[in-house]
């Protein structure tokens, strides 16, 4: 029987790929912004598997909010890169570096 | 209520086995006469001489984003219209807010060019 | 006819107020300005001497107190007061500054109209400075001074001023934001920042320490004392004529003020355990910084060194008290603080006069470099007269007001101490030698420096400056009692605070 | 009809701005180019309408109300901080006009990207419940973003944006997590719910901890506090000045709120805990901020790491955990940013026609260009310095007052000595204005307007260091 | 005989014996499926032929009647090459891709009343999530082959599809509010009463642009830029050939059976009989009857209509399919939306 803490698990190993898929990637802004997507999703799959098992909606009703603010967010993250592509020719990580002081 | 996705599971492991027997049987019962000519990609009679992953317009990105945004406000209309007959009135208007604001935002992009393809 | 005006918002105000239309007349209407800013300064002089006439002698309460709301939701009021130990010294303030003001007109070519008008400013603190008897309010007042003064020194210093200027802000706010802590846990423990609310505040030895090591901080530096003092002479060196004079006169006084009217009656217990320790800082600074005086070769540093050197005797006197075996020397000892006060008064006329004397000096020759002089007193005859007389009474020559305050504190320290009365009264060789040392150096001797040559003689208004703070020496020195008589009555009250202690 | 309750109207702010946004959005599609300017007009008229409603919603507010089935906060705090942050995006917008018209950045868009990013802030500032938090919040970070590369004659801006968007999606992902975190411990989505579930929990509970730490990082992150600072930096150099002045003012006050409504009020009870990560931040802050800006050259970035360190010192307010140590943090924020908006706006205004004045030696001996401006900017300087009689002043007593309050006297101590250290670049910056010779003559023209508004958010930094009771009344009353 | 079989059967564990019945299930929908798409394609070559005034096939037995068997025997023979350049893995599994959710997503349509075989609460929003699949297939295509053509055909393919699929979303929406369940069988249920009941009529504008998101959709003539053979020759699978090839197509014409069954049951009463509940044709055997005959009939027609499209219009260009997507259908479904939520509010007519 899948319980509970099998779902927290499953998220907890998500989020923490994420977070070290961001931090551990050197190369490219679009990883980036995919591991950003997995981190939200790991959240989700938090909200609700705690909203299945608690038998409370509102949980739910949150995840439908970060999916679109993800999107959202998507969208912003997208278009920053294409001008960020334009302006530097590159999205590489390590090319981020205009700015030192 | 979940076991009623278990037959889907069965179809999708069926429709995979089913997709990909032929390409499989493909392999086995086509020929296999490979030369450079022919494992080139297609180009209109040139040389296939770089990457073609090339840059593209960037109205393709554009639809993208848009259909992201517009695809969840489906995605929000959808409990909303099943649940439409119990919230009444208020649930209609909100609703009626919410895609005033949507409407705002499709004006905004149609006058700023975003869907045009010339 | 003072009576029945708030007579300390108004000395506070005036400059202030004076000072901001002086900035705003700026350099187009420059002669517009200086009017101005003489007769704001002259003003408040006039106003301040009313503190002196309406003042109730043998009082030691405070006097003209005023109280409005400020901040209630931090219980903290706009009290102004004064009493015998601050009433001196804001006419000294009011005094001093009409002589700056004055004596800009020569020294001062660059933007002379913000100069007039952050004196102006800076004398309304200063009066703060003295005047609140609200510790926010105090420290607010002494606060706001250093941006005055961070300016006056920056701007129209000399070609180190941006490193001399930066040190003076830094060390000052370093001690000062410590105080502020100190204050912060005494509001606490009181719930308002009245000042003799906070001197009443039952304190434990613990807390007395470290509250007085925060103040100790504020004020040593301020004072300067040894060895927090390096600011000092590299201030006082860059700074412009009227900065140094009013550095020297007034803004080193707040620092021992602040002990008198906050360090000691605060945490009396925490400072009795230290006395000790504050006499031999004191003592170093009298003996050994005197003799630092004496190698200088800038005559700004020479003096500065000797205001040091003079604060010492200040401090020193101050916490004689602690001496005190059983009640019946206590009154003995209690002179080293009167002492310590006219000294404070004398220092102020008698290093803002040589550092006028410099000035005048310097607007000639532009130099300040003793070896660069020599034989003066063959052009300036006036002017060398009057450089002696101050540098006598910089020496302590009886019949000047220096004589008076370190005779006074030598006196209490036999009392307390032979040793350290010996070493104090080193100072009268000490002091005598730089003193007098620097105006053989500038005033006798052959003329070697052709420069010297051109001089001219002092003009009429420098004349009537150094005229009359001579007069203010010789008169302080010569017939003291008035003045006494106003600080004693608080000096009496203090002894009462600090030597039974709160413990 | 439920929905025209008079549980509305207490939303009538946000109410009002989205009407207007949206208004604004398509008169600016329809307006011909030779009207455009008037969409900047709109957007303030905007502003004012919305701060209006604030005023008349907020009047006679004693007690917090909630509505919107728990969703929706209106309190004290509420008010103050929404009419802060109204006043602060407008006369942000005033400042930065000459500014974009002389880039042609006076597009409609940037007008509407700033009046979304306040609408989140407004919804922020009254959330009750993490969903309002979650969406106000995102509402006003990814406005920010899009502004931060709004300007792309800057090649830094894409580049700022980029960390921007990318550390601030981390530090929202950090939040909810917490947020996830919480809600599967107390079963509730409610500010109030929450707090009161985590009073009944036992002390020490491993989810609580972990839940209280991820959301003490996202909102660490969202003020740039050590050591989720990095951002700040990058972005207000590289983000042209009128958006850096954004947020480094507007954004930090939602965020403060944020702080408020999360630490504050929905895990009071676990303050003892998220104390002692406060603590570290609050002292970690103050020595990165205060030491790393010395060596700074471009000014936008010295008062990047001059926020960092102001952050440290809002920190001490807040670990103060009791009303009267959020009042001092709300105290502080309020005047660090009347002090920040000056700052920029003095920069915008010298920035004129096509160079953007951003490092020391573009302030160079400007007392001689324009002395008005070298007071004005100089009076920023010493308040946020701390010194009276300015604002900063009154900030910095406050929060030590909180701080010495609870017994952290040695904290106090360590916060004043950074005070002195950041005081010197502080200094140095005076010191370029007013005891250098200027690399330039021309005199800084400006609009009568902007250099009376310039110059009356000097006066007032000057006037609540004299007089600062008010305020201080006003933001003790909040709590 | 059947005595022994049923022995076997009951000892069988229940579980695999359920496993069993399903997969039979599935057999029973997917074989004939297949034979549908398969004698489609002759269908269209006999329509089409017949409007161009030809014959059409008309060798490989009779009439011509086993060309499909022939099609794909011949597809099964031939190479099927992989360019060097191209991504081995996703080459390969992009047509599976496409393929399958072109299959799966008849595991919740209903084919007379209850006869689904998975009768899912969210049917509907599993056939939204599957079509969208299907762009997959297509976008791996095309970057798989790492050819400009089948590049390009690929991204024109993607925009065309998502736009109108968010068409189609709204006017899903419509349907729902009608039918206030996602579930197919309520929805068909939902319109029972005869013709006047079924949901075109109410819902006439999102019943069109369902229909021609459909077509589109499908990449359907007047539709196919993406694999406009003038334009870009053949679009993303210009380097696909034998089987691979033939199970993009096998897809394309599910898809397409899979939309007229959709546009059957969503706005045309499904299996129900038109003749419904009216006085006397209503109880005529089978034309008065609901079942699956009237499904098959309302999907012919919408088949037909498919292969009429492709005989009489041009292609449109692809700036004119985008624009009448986004500019034309979306404010057309949104304001229908509007009018169909007051409808709802006033309970007008038989339908809400």
């Amino acid at each position: 029987m899948i319980t509970l803490s099998h779902y927290l698990v499953l998220s907890g190993i998500l989020f923490v790929l994420s977070i070290a898929g961001i931090f551990i990637n050197r190369k490219n802004v679009i990883l980036l912004l995919m591991c950003i997507e997995l981190m939200l999703l790991s959240v989700n799959m938090n909200f609700v598997a705690f909203s299945r098992f608690s038998g409370d909606l509102a949980g739910q009703v949150f995840v439908f909010f970060i999916l679109t603010v993800a999107a959202a967010e998507a969208a912003i993250g997208l278009a920053i890169l294409v001008v960020l592509f334009r302006s530097k020719g590159s999205i590489n990580v390590e090319d981020l570096d205009g700015m030192k002081g | 209520m979940l076991e009623n996705y278990f037959p889907i599971l069965i179809f999708f492991a069926l429709a995979a086995v089913i997709g990909i027997v032929p390409l499989a049987a493909g392999f086995v019962l086509g020929p296999r006469r490979p030369d450079a000519e022919k494992l080139s990609a297609y180009e209109c009679g040139f040389e296939a001489f770089e990457d073609a992953r090339v840059k593209f317009d960037v109205r393709y990105y554009l639809v993208a984003i848009l259909f992201i945004v517009f695809d969840l406000e489906v995605a929000f209309l959808f409990p909303w219209a099943i649940a439409l007959r119990e919230i009444g009135g208020a649930g209609l208007i909100a609703m009626a807010i919410f895609l005033g604001i949507l409407v705002v935002g499709f004006i905004y992009e149609w006058k700023k060019g975003a869907l045009e393809w010339e | 006819m003072f009576a029945d005006l708030p007579l300390l918002s108004l000395l506070i105000w005036t400059p202030i107020v004076g000072g901001l239309l002086v900035l705003w007349l700026g350099d187009q209407k420059l002669s517009l300005a200086r009017g101005l800013a003489l007769g704001v300064s002259m003003l408040t002089f006039l106003l301040s001497l009313g503190l002196w006439t309406g003042f109730e002698i043998g009082s030691a309460d405070l006097q003209f107190v005023e109280k409005a709301l400020w901040i209630p939701s931090l219980g903290a009021d706009y009290a102004l007061g004064v009493d015998g130990l601050s009433m001196p010294l804001i006419i000294l303030t009011t005094f001093m500054t009409v002589f700056t003001i004055f004596a800009a007109k020569e020294s001062v070519t660059q933007r002379p109209a913000a100069y007039l008008g952050a004196f102006l400013i800076m004398e309304g603190f200063m009066v703060g400075v003295f005047a609140a008897i609200d510790a926010l309010l105090f420290y607010v007042f002494w606060e706001a001074m250093l941006i005055p003064m961070f300016l006056i020194i920056g701007i129209w210093g000399g070609p180190r001023r941006i490193y001399a200027t930066i040190k003076f802000f830094l060390f000052t706010f370093l001690g000062s934001v410590l105080m502020l802590v100190a204050f912060i846990y005494l509001y606490q423990k009181s719930g308002g920042f009245d000042v003799l609310a906070l001197q009443r505040l039952p304190l434990g030895a613990a807390e007395q320490t470290w509250i007085f090591l925060a103040f100790l901080v504020a004020f040593a530096v301020k004072v300067p004392m040894w060895p927090v003092h390096t600011w000092l002479p590299d201030a006082h060196v860059e700074a412009p004529t009227g900065g140094s004079v009013i550095l020297a006169a007034i803004t080193l006084k707040m620092g021992a003020y602040g002990f008198l009217r906050y360090a000691l009656p605060i945490a009396p217990d925490a400072a009795g355990e230290m006395a000790g320790f504050m006499a031999t800082l004191s003592l170093i600074a009298i003996v050994y910084v005197g003799l630092v005086a004496m190698v200088q070769e800038d005559m700004k540093k020479l003096i500065a060194y000797s205001s040091i050197a003079h604060m010492g005797f200040v401090t020193l006197g101050f916490f004689l008290p602690y001496w005190a075996s059983d009640g019946v020397d206590a009154p003995a000892l209690a002179m080293g603080v009167t002492g310590g006060m006219v000294q404070m008064i004398s220092h102020g006329f008698i290093s803002g006069a040589m550092f006028l004397c410099v000035g005048v000096l310097y607007d000639r020759m532009h130099t300040r470099r003793i070896a660069a002089y020599g034989g003066v007193t063959s052009r300036m005859p006036v002017f060398a007269a009057f450089f002696v007389l101050f540098a006598m009474a910089n020496s302590g020559l009886p019949g000047t007001s220096g004589f008076v305050g370190e005779f006074l504190v030598i006196l209490a320290s036999f009392q307390a101490n032979p040793w350290i009365a010996f070493l104090a009264a080193s100072t009268l060789i000490v002091g005598a030698s730089y003193s007098l040392w620097l105006v053989k150096r500038v005033a006798f001797g052959p003329v070697t420096n052709p420069e010297v040559e051109k001089l001219t003689d002092v003009s009429a208004r420098e004349f009537v400056m150094l005229g009359v703070l001579a007069l203010m020496v010789l008169a302080l020195g010569v017939w003291p009692k008035p003045l006494l008589a106003v600080i004693e009555p608080s000096v009496q009250q203090l002894l009462l605070q600090i030597v039974p202690g709160k413990l | 009809m439920t929905l025209i309750g008079s549980w509305v109207r207490l939303a009538a702010p946000e109410i009002v701005l989205l009407s207007a946004v949206c208004a604004i959005l398509v008169i600016d599609l329809f307006l011909p180019p030779r009207l455009r300017h008037l969409t900047h007009s709109f957007s303030l008229l905007a502003l004012l309408l919305t701060a209006a409603s604030v005023l008349q919603v907020g009047q006679g507010l004693e007690e917090p109300i909630v509505t919107f089935s728990g969703m929706f906060v209106l309190d004290r705090l509420a008010v103050l901080m929404k009419v802060a942050v109204l006043l602060v995006a407008g006369v942000m917008l005033i400042y930065a006009r000459d500014y974009l018209r002389s880039r042609e950045m006076d597009q409609g868009e940037f007008y509407l990207l700033v009046l979304f990013s306040v609408l989140g802030m407004l919804v922020l500032i009254s959330a009750a419940h993490f969903i309002t938090l979650y969406l106000g919040l995102e509402l006003m970070s990814l406005s920010l973003y899009a502004l931060v590369a709004f300007n792309q004659e800057r090649s830094s801006s894409s580049e700022a944006a980029m960390k921007y968007f990318v550390l601030g999606a981390i530090a929202s992902g950090m939040l909810l997590y917490g947020m996830s975190i919480l809600y599967g411990v107390t079963g509730s989505l409610e500010i109030e719910v929450v707090a009161e579930t985590i009073l009944a929990q036992p002390v020490g509970s491993l989810p609580l901890l972990l839940a209280m730490t991820f959301i003490v990082a996202g909102v660490a992150f969202k003020l740039g506090a050590v050591p989720f600072h990095n951002w700040m930096p990058d972005v207000y150099q590289g983000a042209s000045t009128p958006v850096a002045m954004l947020v480094a003012s507007a954004s930090k006050l939602a965020a403060f709120a944020m702080a408020i409504r999360l630490l504050a009020q929905g895990m009071e009870g676990l303050s003892e805990d998220w104390r002692d990560l406060l603590i570290a931040m609050a002292v970690l802050s103050l020595a990165i901020g205060s030491i790393v800006a010395i060596a700074q050259t471009n000014v936008k970035r010295l008062l990047a790491y001059s926020a960092i360190a102001n952050i440290g010192f809002l920190l001490l307010g807040i670990l103060a955990a009791n009303p009267v140590g959020y009042a001092s943090a709300l105290f502080y924020i309020l005047v660090y940013v009347l002090m920040a908006l000056g700052a920029f706006g003095a920069l915008t205004l010298m920035s004129r026609g096509g160079h953007d004045a951003e490092t020391l030696d573009d302030l160079k001996g400007l007392n001689s260009r324009s002395p008005w401006l070298a007071a004005v900017l100089a009076i920023f300087m010493f308040s946020m310095a701390g010194v009276p009689p300015t604002a900063g002043f009154y900030a910095k007593l406050m929060v030590l007052d909180a701080v010495v309050e609870q017994g952290f006297s040695g904290l106090a101590i360590v916060a004043v000595l950074f005070a002195v250290v950041s005081a010197f670049y502080y200094l140095r910056v005076v010191w370029q204005l007013y005891f250098e010779s200027p690399g330039e003559s021309t005199a800084v023209a400006t609009n009568t307007d902007v250099r009376w508004l310039l110059m009356a958010n000097g006066g007032l930094v000057l006037a609540l260091g004299i007089m600062p009771d008010q305020l201080i009344r006003a933001c003790l009353t909040a709590f | 005989m059947l005595e022994p079989i049923l022995a076997i059967w009951s000892q069988i564990p229940e579980s695999l014996r359920m496993s069993v019945l399903i997969v039979l299930k599935i057999l029973a929908i997917v074989l004939p499926l297949l034979g549908v798409v398969a004698y489609l394609t002759y269908a269209e070559r006999k329509v089409i032929g017949f409007m161009q005034a030809r014959v059409g096939p008309n060798r490989v037995g009779p009439l011509g009647l086993l060309q499909p068997i022939a099609d794909a025997a011949k597809l099964a023979f031939k190479e099927i090459v992989i360019p060097t350049q191209a991504n081995r893995t996703l080459f390969i599994m992009a047509p599976v891709l496409s393929f399958l959710p072109a299959l799966v997503a008849w595991a919740v349509v209903p084919f007379a009343d209850g006869m689904v075989l998975a009768d899912v609460d969210a049917g509907l929003l599993f056939i939204l999530a599957l079509t969208s699949f299907g762009v997959y297939g297509i976008m791996l295509a095309g970057w798989a082959s790492n050819s400009k053509y089948a590049f390009l055909g690929a991204m024109r393919a993607a925009a065309q599809m998502v736009s109108y699929e968010l068409a189609m979303g709204f006017a899903l929406i419509g349907v729902l509010m009608a039918a206030n369940s996602l579930k197919l069988n309520d929805i068909v249920l939902a319109q029972q009463g005869g013709i006047w009941h079924w949901y075109f009529i109410p819902l006439f504008p999102l019943f069109l642009v369902y229909w021609i998101s459909g077509v589109a959709e499908t990449n359907r003539l007047p539709f196919d830029v993406v694999e406009g053979e003038s334009e870009i020759v053949a679009g993303f699978h210009v380097e696909y050939g034998g089987m691979g090839f033939a199970l993009f197509f096998l897809a394309e014409y599910a898809n397409m059976t899979l939309i007229a069954t959709l546009v059957a049951t969503l706005f045309l009463g499904g299996w129900l009989s038109p003749l419904e509940g009216l006085p006397v044709l209503g109880q005529l055997p089978l034309l008065g009857q609901n079942g699956f005959h009237w499904l098959a009939l309302k999907v012919a027609f919408f088949l037909f209509c498919f292969l009429w499209f492709r005989a009489t219009f041009p292609r449109y260009r692809y700036d004119q399919i985008m624009r009448l997507g986004w500019k034309v259908f979306i404010p057309v479904t949104i304001v229908w939306l509007a009018v169909v939520g007051v409808f709802v509010h006033t309970g007008f007519g038989p339908w809400f």
